[in-house]
């Protein structure tokens, strides 16, 4: 570690840093956040839900929207794999089916930037586990 | 000078900045009591660790009671010294300290000298509402010194006698809370410490928790044996100082008195250490001469500077401290030992009297002299050179015991032989005394010439440390004193590393000198009392004929019947000692 | 006391320590803290040596040791039990666990067992209020701790073989 | 570098550490590393989440998930089901102490709800170990704009403006009191942080250095830049390894990494901090006494003045403030002063930590702005009194507090109504009692622990505190008269009046307190000789019901002095000579045919 000689030298090493301990932040303001949940049941993760997954985290973060990812069990939707419930600020929650890489560039793009609903969504059925 | 205005008990006055309250207040005649502070003005001896919390006041604006020993008049002050809120908290921080105090006051040592008990009566004390469990420790005797912590209250006097003025460092205050009380480490007896009897912590001890091994009764049971033949000797600062005990003013000469009441106590010659003392100077004077001439004429292996070696405690504080340098302290035995020695032989010898039915008895400004007296190399086949070192306070208590009116007795004069003396002997009874007597003799033996003056006051004082150059006839004499052993350490420290500019050191252990001993009348922090004790000393040697101690003529006598000459064999033999590594 | 003999490695010991701090008699209390974690406690002829180096009177090297808790001058059991008496477990009975541990192994806080396997000492919070009442031995914490559970903890040690347990 | 999409922070503090949450992370490493998700998944050991009753505390993220008295055994479970498929495991769950229901997300539990967390902001957040988790949370970042953009007197300014008061326990304005150490014309000062927390009971500086060590040492250095000194000293206890080391390691790496050492920043200011250890004395936590101990003495207090800003640690001058108050340091220069001054009331402004334990639900660490309501804290953050109990009161400032009692459940806490209610704030100790505790009992418990730590030095603490604490055992054992309690006020009042330092100043407070709120329950100990609460076992007087009791034995072979007698399946006896009042009788029987009188 070379010694921090200066406050910009400071304030660079604070930004490079920053980014490990984010996620952590997400979690506390996560209501004021965008959220997407992938279901990552084995079926999930058979049709491609890992890559999906982290699709999302690092276009999301090269986009600098800052977002909480994280994984969820099986939404019952084993057809329409990999699925993804989307929670926009404020907003019920939206479930995707068939969340490739393409169609998850069209919700980051559409959804979430413009905040305009894109096709493929599945009429939510269910009860999440957290209250 | 900045200048403080304040008010106590509504009465302005105005003090320099960084006068306490306690004596702001005394400047307008409001004492308020202490018990825990001393001060020794003018000799940089305090004790004020705020602890005891008698002094407390009011203080207008402040959330609780201000020790007034330890708060620094501010501008504006308004202090109440004696409201509801004050005397009932000093009376029951007294009381406080009474139930854990064992009240054995009608036996107790220190009755009637106590200022604890006298701070009871002060405020009025009738009973103690708080009652419990009491310190329980160990009593501890040593040759010199009795330790009664039970009766210890945490003033931590005798703390800082010990450590910060005398650097000797025995006593320190151990365990905490309740059990706090200020003792040696492992709580061990002193006798197993580095203590070296010097009675600083007894001198300055409020209470009766330390005091000095009583032999009164031996000296007594000494009087009343037909068979036993018993002399007394009197130390040159019980003269200046025994008149308090009996309410005379401090600085009152009693040396006549003195000898009168030990005749009528029954001691069989009354003898004086001064003519020990004069003895002394003979042979501390010619060791002096002699290393000084040996390194004049080029000895490297000579030892300088000579250190005085009359004083007992220092004798022990640089057998534990500076054991490598005992070989610079002069050999000649204390005053108290040559006159012992002395007696036991020459004089036992004159009178026809066995010196085991010779019983000397000295009377001593000091409690370490209890000590010395105790010292084996100073015994002959069992039978101690002086039998009984009894302090001043011990006297008085004889003369009481004696139903004699002190106060009325006649001058009477000291017995012969061992009872003249001169002016140089009475003198080293205060800092710097010895020293001064040594000079007034190795000045003219020195230079063959009479002294052109015989006070030197260039050595006189109280500060800690003093230095002055005496110019014998050309040749410059470097001259150290030291008084307080903290003050000694530091030359001691300047000689061992070799940057000590004295020829000759005089050392005492105690503030002022023996006016100042362990053993004398309580000075109750009262550093005037000392004052009074020196000037009354030198006006005794002022006063005598005789001022140099080889004009003393039974010294000569000595000399010529039986000792031959200063550092003679026999000399050696009867009044010079050695010393030993007690680390 | 007993007088205690110190070999010549423990006296170097004692010596190097004091060096490390350049026999500074300001710190002492860093010194007795090594020493003391070095040898277990600090007997009177380990305060001799520091005093001797430190060039301070034993007297206050002593003084210092009786007035710090964490300093003793006994030697602690093989197992040092020490019960939290902070206030937190005070009410959660913390003092009916220490009257239970004095009565199953006789001893007084302070003391060690004749055997010298355990030594009784009270300590103040330790931070886990969380299980209170708390008892340590050595470095092992107990927590939610009841009078009736003092036998078996104590029982643990005294086969010689401290099992691993659960200690909530 | 490898992001991590998940991270998994256990609790590294003292109480969760001494339920095995080092071996929880050790299994969890292992787990992932089965899985092969140690690239994905970061595990840190944090500080103290405050949430001890409940330890040890796994918390996950960004999902926040909250789990609760997880064991080493629980960690493959967590692994498995949450994060491999996504379940969280429900039984760990924290569960609404009314509702019964678990709650996933930390957000929505009572306990954290009203809590606003400056202090111990990153404590149970980032891993204390690492000097770059602290910086990527503004770290450092006060000290570079007080070093580049604010002379020492602004930030000082600053200090005074946030109204940032001493957390250790007077309350001492922080500002001022650095001001006075800036004005103090010497060759050398000292800044030091006083981690020597005593009050049995309080252990949030102590989180602090566990969980945020990083925080002190800028604070600390920020101190150094405003009074002028180069050197910082943390005096700490010895008994809290765990801190100690943490401190150790931040240290090395802010020397590292060029924040502690000379040159700070290239602003040409020199500062460097070693740490010095307590040795178990409570006094030493007052300043005075705590410098001679740094100076290897007894730590006894010496008179003030001189204050420690004037003349301190060896005679130069010295700031000394607590963990905590440093710990607020860095975010009121980050967030301003203004934002800081907005929290609180009037004359106490920020938040307090306080350690919440006894008879309570939710045992912890808790930080509150300065005016929640006792009611608040204990209701709502604390979950209640425990069992279903009665609250009976709260002791705050423990040694040198007292107790508030139900009629202060809706005053706003801070500073001045503590005081005015007979308390102190103290260094942050709140304990709970509920109506099996006797108040003398508490009194008599703080005193025993102030005549344990008193330094000796002064007569009234030293042997005032020793005749309070026998009046009230005299009490407690049914000795006491009704003149022993105006004796016990008197005495209190003087020692409060003439001690020398802090501690015999306030050591009669739990008694006064007491005294106030809870007289007749003194009266009853010493007209009636009853303890309510059923504590002084003294006063107790166990018998056995004839009629109730079936002669199972139970209490006869339980019985550790033999003092029960009586015949098998007849009834049994107790010989009131024998019996010392241990109560095992009362627990062991069956039939409820003990009594207690």
């Amino acid at each position: 570690m070379n010694k921090i000689k200066s406050l910009a030298d400071l304030k660079k090493l604070q930004s490079d840093v920053q980014s490990k301990i984010k996620l952590r932040e997400k979690g506390d303001h996560s209501e004021n956040l965008v959220q997407i949940k992938v279901s990552m049941a084995t079926c999930g993760i058979a049709s491609g839900a890992k890559e999906t997954m982290t699709y999302f985290i690092e276009e999301l973060d090269h986009q600098g929207i800052d977002a909480v990812i994280t994984q969820t069990g099986c939404m019952g939707y084993c057809y329409a794999e990999p699925t993804i419930e989307l929670t926009m600020p404020g907003q019920p929650p939206v479930v995707y089916g068939f969340v490739t890489k393409a169609k998850a560039l069209e919700i980051i793009e559409k959804h979430i930037k413009l905040n305009e609903m894109v096709d493929g969504i599945i009429p939510v059925t269910y009860n999440s586990i957290e209250n | 000078m900045e200048m403080i205005n304040l008010t106590i008990d509504q009465k302005p006055v105005v003090v320099r900045k960084g006068t306490t309250v306690l004596k702001a207040a005394s400047s307008i005649g409001i004492d308020i009591p202490t018990l825990c502070y001393m001060k020794l003005d003018d000799m940089n001896i305090e004790n004020k660790p705020g602890g005891c919390r008698v002094c407390v006041v009011e203080v207008k604006g402040r959330r609780n009671l201000a020790p007034a020993c330890c708060t620094e008049a501010t501008e504006g002050m308004e202090i109440s010294t004696h409201t509801i809120r004050v005397v009932n908290a000093r009376r029951t921080v007294v009381e406080l300290i009474l139930s854990d105090h064992p009240a054995d006051c009608l036996i107790c040592a220190k009755s009637g000298n106590c200022e604890l008990q006298d701070m009871a009566h002060h405020l009025g004390i009738r009973q103690i509402h708080y009652q419990g469990e009491q310190s329980m420790y160990r009593e501890d005797t040593s040759p010199a010194i009795i330790r009664e912590i039970n009766k210890c209250i945490m003033c931590r006097r005798c703390e800082t006698m010990c450590n910060d003025v005398q650097t000797v460092g025995v006593l320190s205050a151990v365990n905490r809370g309740f059990q706090a009380v200020v003792a040696p480490a492992f709580e061990m007896n002193l006798d197993h410490s580095v203590c070296t009897y010097c009675g600083q912590c007894v001198a300055v001890c409020p209470t009766g928790a330390l005091t000095e091994v009583d032999e009164t009764g031996a000296v007594i049971r000494a009087l009343s044996d037909p068979t036993k033949t018993v002399i007394v000797q009197t130390a040159p600062a019980v003269r200046a100082a025994l008149g308090e005990e009996f309410g005379m003013p401090a600085g009152t000469l009693v040396t006549g008195k003195m000898v009168a009441a030990l005749r009528r106590l029954g001691f069989d010659h009354v003898f004086d250490t001064d003519f020990a003392a004069d003895l002394t100077i003979m042979e501390e004077g010619t060791e002096l001469l002699t290393r000084l001439s040996a390194y004049m004429a080029g000895d490297q292996n000579v030892k300088l500077p000579i250190l005085t070696s009359c004083c007992p405690a220092w004798v022990k504080f640089f057998e534990h401290q500076f054991p490598e340098m005992k070989d610079i302290p002069s050999t000649a035995r204390s005053p108290q030992q040559m006159f012992g020695s002395i007696a036991k032989t020459y004089f036992a010898d004159k009178i026809g009297v066995k010196r085991e039915n010779l019983v000397v008895v000295s009377i001593m400004p000091c409690l370490a002299k209890k000590y010395e007296s105790s010292r084996p190399e100073f015994s002959v086949n069992g039978n101690p050179d002086v039998d009984f070192a009894l302090t001043t306070r011990e006297l008085a208590h004889l003369i009481n015991l004696g139903n004699i009116d002190f106060k009325s007795l006649p001058n009477e004069e000291f017995d012969q032989p061992l009872g003249e003396s001169t002016g140089a002997a009475v003198i080293f009874g205060t800092t710097g005394g010895v020293i001064e007597a040594a000079v007034r003799t190795a000045y003219e033996i020195f230079t063959g010439k009479p002294l052109p003056r015989i006070d030197f006051e260039e050595l006189r004082g109280m500060d800690g440390l003093r230095k002055a150059t005496i110019d014998f006839n050309g040749t410059p004499i470097n001259i150290g004193i030291a008084h307080g052993l903290g003050n000694a350490r530091k030359l001691l420290e300047d000689i061992q590393a070799g940057n000590s500019e004295f020829h000759a050191i005089e050392i005492m252990s105690c503030p002022g000198g023996c006016i100042g001993g362990g053993g004398q009348p309580y000075h109750h922090g009262d550093a005037e009392i000392l004052k009074k004790r020196q000037r009354a000393i030198y006006s005794e040697d002022k006063n005598k004929t005789l001022r140099k101690s080889h004009e003393n003529p039974y010294i000569t006598k000595l000399y010529d019947e039986f000792l031959g000459a200063p550092m003679s064999e026999k000399a050696h033999h009867l009044l010079h000692t050695k010393y030993f590594d007690r680390s | 006391m007993p007088k205690i003999k110190l070999s010549e490695k423990t006296i170097g010991l004692i010596k190097d320590v004091c060096a490390d701090f350049g026999n500074q008699g300001s710190e002492l209390i860093n010194v007795l803290h090594q020493v003391q974690g070095k040898l277990g406690y600090l007997p009177a002829e380990v305060q001799e040596v520091i005093a001797k180096e430190l060039n301070i009177s034993v007297a206050k090297v002593y003084g210092v040791v009786t007035f710090y808790s964490f300093f003793t001058m006994i030697p602690m059991g093989e197992f040092p039990i020490s019960i939290c008496m902070g206030t937190a477990c005070y009410v959660r009975g913390s003092e009916q666990v220490l009257a239970e541990f004095k009565r199953q192994l006789s001893i007084e806080v302070g003391q060690s067992t004749a055997d010298n396997k355990f030594s009784l000492n009270c300590l103040r919070c330790v931070g886990a209020c969380g299980l209170a009442p708390v008892v340590m031995v050595g470095e092992k914490v107990y927590g939610r701790v009841s009078p009736q559970m003092v036998k078996n903890i104590i029982a643990e040690y005294k086969e010689g073989c401290a099992t691993e347990s659960k200690s909530a | 570098m490898a992001e991590y999409n998940m991270h998994i922070l256990v609790c590294g503090g003292t109480g969760c550490k001494a339920s095995q949450s080092e071996l929880i992370k050790t299994n969890f490493k292992t787990r992932l590393n089965e899985f092969g998700l140690t690239d994905e998944i970061q595990v840190v050991l944090t500080g103290c989440f405050g949430f001890c009753e409940k330890g040890p505390i796994v918390k996950i993220l960004p999902d926040n998930t909250f789990y609760t008295q997880v064991t080493p055994e629980d960690v493959s479970e967590i692994v498995e089901e949450h994060i491999i498929k996504g379940r969280k495991v429900e039984r760990l769950l924290y569960k609404d102490p009314e509702t019964k229901a678990a709650i996933g997300d930390a957000k929505g539990m009572d306990f954290y709800k009203k809590q606003i967390r400056i202090a111990l902001r990153n404590c149970g957040f980032i891993n204390p170990e690492n000097i770059e988790e602290y910086i990527g949370r503004d770290g450092y970042a006060a000290l570079g704009t007080c070093l580049s953009e604010k002379t020492p007197d602004e930030v000082i300014q600053m200090i005074k403006d946030s109204g940032l008061r001493g957390r250790g326990g007077g309350g001492f304005p922080t500002g001022l009191k650095w001001d006075l150490t800036r004005k103090s014309e010497s060759d050398q000062k000292y800044v030091v942080c006083n981690a020597d927390e005593g009050d049995p009971g309080a252990f949030m500086d102590r989180s602090i250095l566990e969980g945020d060590p990083h925080s002190v040492l800028e604070a600390m250095a920020i101190c150094g830049y405003c009074i002028g000194a180069d050197k910082g000293l943390v005096y700490i206890r010895a008994e809290y390894p765990l801190a100690i080391e943490r401190l150790k390691i931040a240290i090395n790496q802010a020397r590292e990494y060029g924040l502690l050492g000379n040159d700070i920043l290239g602003a040409g200011f020199n500062f460097d901090v070693e740490i010095r250890y307590g040795a178990g004395a409570f006094v030493c936590g007052e300043e005075t006494a705590l410098i001679h101990s740094m100076e290897g003495k007894r730590g006894e207090p010496t008179v003030k003045p001189p204050f420690p800003a004037e003349k301190g640690y060896n005679g130069k001058p010295t700031n000394v403030n607590n963990v905590e108050t440093f710990a607020n340091i860095p975010v009121i220069i980050n967030k301003g002063a203004e934002w800081f001054a907005s929290i609180g009331t009037a004359n106490s402004k920020g938040t307090k930590v306080f350690a919440l334990a006894g008879k309570i639900n939710n045992v912890g660490l808790i930080e509150v702005p300065m005016g929640i309501t006792l009611r608040e804290i204990i209701y709502d953050i604390g979950g209640g009194i425990k069992d279903g109990r009665e609250f009976k009161a709260v002791q705050t400032g423990g040694p040198s507090g007292g107790c508030l009692t139900k009629s202060f459940l809706d005053t706003p806490i801070d500073y001045d109504n503590l005081v005015a209610a007979g308390s102190m704030m103290g260094s942050g100790g709140m304990i709970v009692l509920d109506d099996t505790d006797c108040m003398v009992a508490i009194a008599k418990f703080y005193l025993e622990f102030t005549l344990d730590e008193s330094c000796g030095k002064c007569a009234p603490c030293r042997i005032g505190n020793k005749r309070l604490h026998e009046i009230l055992e005299k009490i407690t054992v049914g000795d006491g008269k009704i003149e022993d309690l105006d004796r016990l006020r008197m005495l209190s009042t003087v020692i409060k009046d003439t001690s020398l330092c802090g501690l015999g100043q306030t050591s009669p407070n739990p008694v006064l307190s007491t005294l106030d709120h809870f007289y007749d329950e003194y009266l009853a100990h010493v007209t009636s000789h009853k303890c309510v609460a059923g504590q002084c076992k003294a006063l107790m007087h166990y018998s056995i019901d004839a009629e109730r009791c079936t002669g199972c034995t139970l209490c006869f072979r339980n019985c550790p002095v033999g003092a029960i007698s009586g015949e098998r399946r007849a009834p049994h006896y107790i010989d009131q000579s024998l019996c010392i009042k241990c109560g095992v009788c009362f627990e062991k029987c069956k039939f409820d045919a003990v009594l207690i009188a």
